[in-house]
């Protein structure tokens, strides 16, 4: 079965990218596939490589870059979304003239029509927010 | 992309106090252009996004909700409101801002958008969907 | 004590936490979505017509213009401030308390 | 359908909600602060008994661990599932409704 | 800074679903360096942070709830919790953590720093702070 | 009057900052002196200059930039919850090994000592989030 998964929320604030993630571990350990993994409203905070948090805490930003990495995941991030809240990658930097970048790897930044296409090519779109 | 797949759009949150109703919004703008069969629900306090004569100007928020009035536009065209939301909300229909569509099966008659909807039949609409999208 | 209320209280239980948690000779300020509690009619008024007995209660006016509110249609004995009285409201209180 | 629920019943609507809009035969999960409302003689218990006389309820058994609730003490009938039981949940019924 | 106040921390959010009750704590035991008079209240979804036996292993999050066995040795050693918020949760006085504070003025006797108090008590208790803050 | 604010959610996705912004410029149209505003929570996120918010819509980041050099505002964002979101000034890229800052002109990141210190010295502690 395939399988889309919408984060809506920003990493460690609420719980929604952690259930994410472990709904996508699951998805893939019992041999289902996830077509993409769409971050939107503050979700697009899980995309930015400058975090540090506790080293006794788990790295939700890596953890991401790193499912991707194993399984060839597609972790995009909603450039509108991501305008209003400061998640930039290389060409977004030089289209609004930023003199830095935070994209974290693994993930990539495009449009809102990657969630609708997600809806349709996917047999279920799982929503995990606030 | 051959598939026609149902799309709903859930809307439960009021404007103006978070971004939901307004990024949802534009979810459902963008939705349009894929030629899918897409409607819109609005319950809880998602009815307080339909409300009339919305003005934000002293809290120099943007006025978004002008943009409904171009969901007719874009073929969104059935966007359900719960009648008990309303009710327990202090609101009747002339509360909210009239959004309309043009019909072209019928001499592109305008029709109304707006379809105040019990709970009970909410509940079975959402069981036809196929994308049920919450924001 | 000023007491501000940001949630509707048809969403979470913020201004019934607030009224249950409020002496009498309270001030209670209704901002952002907490606003909607406001609307005469609707099922919260009650509660706060109750409240209003040995409370005063306040809305912001910028949000309730841009929810669309005509202060007409607020529950009878609200104040409606801007953002100046708002801060009026918070030096002439001792204390403040945001309910979120 | 699968209905998620994750928001605790004693600070907002959505299971309230979710219970309004889902018809005999729904699935309901509980995840997340959604699982404070599986706990036994809690308020909220009532509203989910009267659910569950048509409707399936299952709780997500990390987020009862990490909040310290024994499967033992929620209301009769609840189902607790893992992560993979949430996926096959998912994959069993034909549509997923979050309620957040 | 030779002013003493009076702090409460109000405590509504249960733990885990955000991060409020966590990031307040951390709030809570870097005031306590700063020689205040300050106390917790635990209100609402707050009650169910000190519930006993949490375990986070399986959902990969910090199991923070430890940490308010350190409050006591911070000399932050009045957590009210309000009973009707106990109740209406199913919850009684057993299902919370053990937490205590030695008493100096007491030959270091150990104290039980949760006292559970009514929804009255806890408005009044409320009125005597100089600094009210919210997680 | 002595006050200070407190805003604990990021630009956009909450009103809080929106509100909070409205309540410092009233109360020092007013008179009254703001002894520090201090971001925490998704707050922190009010602190990155890499925002682009739509053309038609307000710029929150630069807003609280420009009242704070107007009025000499303190605009402190706690570290320990700018380090979870990725916010990150100089000394921290530095510290946290990170190739990137992102923070904005007017935005000092500091410790939560900042916050119970506005509290001890303020008449008034105003809270805003969500």
């Amino acid at each position: 079965m395939i399988f889309s998964i919408m984060v809506n929320e920003g990493p460690y604030t609420h719980q929604a990218s952690d259930t994410a993630y472990h709904f996508a571990a699951a998805a893939l350990a019992a041999g289902h596939e996830i077509y993409r993994v769409f971050f939107y409203h503050d979700g697009v905070n899980n995309g930015t490589r400058l975090t540090t948090p506790p080293q006794d805490d788990r790295n939700i930003v890596h953890r991401w870059s790193e499912l991707a990495e194993k399984h060839g995941l597609d972790l995009v991030v909603c450039v509108a979304a991501a305008q209003r809240r400061g998640i930039v990658d290389d060409d977004e930097a030089k289209r609004n003239s930023k003199d830095a970048d935070n994209i974290a790897p693994g993930f990539r930044i495009s449009g809102l029509g990657q969630l609708i296409e997600a809806g349709i090519k996917s047999d279920r779109l799982m929503e995990f927010g606030d | 992309m051959s598939e026609i797949k149902k799309f709903m759009y859930i809307n439960r949150r009021a404007p103006y106090g978070s971004i939901y109703a307004l990024e949802g919004l534009e979810v459902v703008l963008i939705g349009a252009a894929f030629d899918q069969d897409c409607c819109m629900a609005f319950v809880g306090d998602g009815v307080f996004q339909l409300v009339r004569g919305q003005d934000s100007t002293q809290t120099g928020m943007k006025n978004f909700s002008p943009a409904y009035k171009a969901l007719g536009d874009y073929d969104v065209n059935r966007l359900y409101v719960e009648r008990e939301s309303l009710a327990e909300r202090g609101l009747s229909e002339d509360d909210l801002m009239e959004l309309t569509w043009e019909d072209e099966d019928d001499d592109w008659a305008e029709k109304p958008s707006i379809r105040v909807v019990s709970r009970e039949e909410l509940a079975r609409l959402m069981e036809e969907q196929d994308v049920l999208l919450n924001f | 004590m000023l007491h501000t209320v940001n949630k509707s209280p048809y969403e979470k239980n913020s201004l019934e936490t607030c009224l249950g948690l409020s002496l009498d000779g309270s001030d209670i300020l209704l901002i952002e979505d907490g606003v909607y509690g406001a609307i005469a009619g609707g099922k919260a008024s009650a509660m706060l017509l109750e409240a209003m007995k040995t409370r005063q209660v306040y809305a912001l006016g910028p949000d309730l213009a841009a929810r669309g509110i005509d202060p007409g249609r607020l529950v009878d004995g609200i104040t409606v401030v801007d953002y100046g009285g708002f801060v009026e409201l918070a030096a002439r209180n001792d204390r403040v308390q945001a309910w979120l």
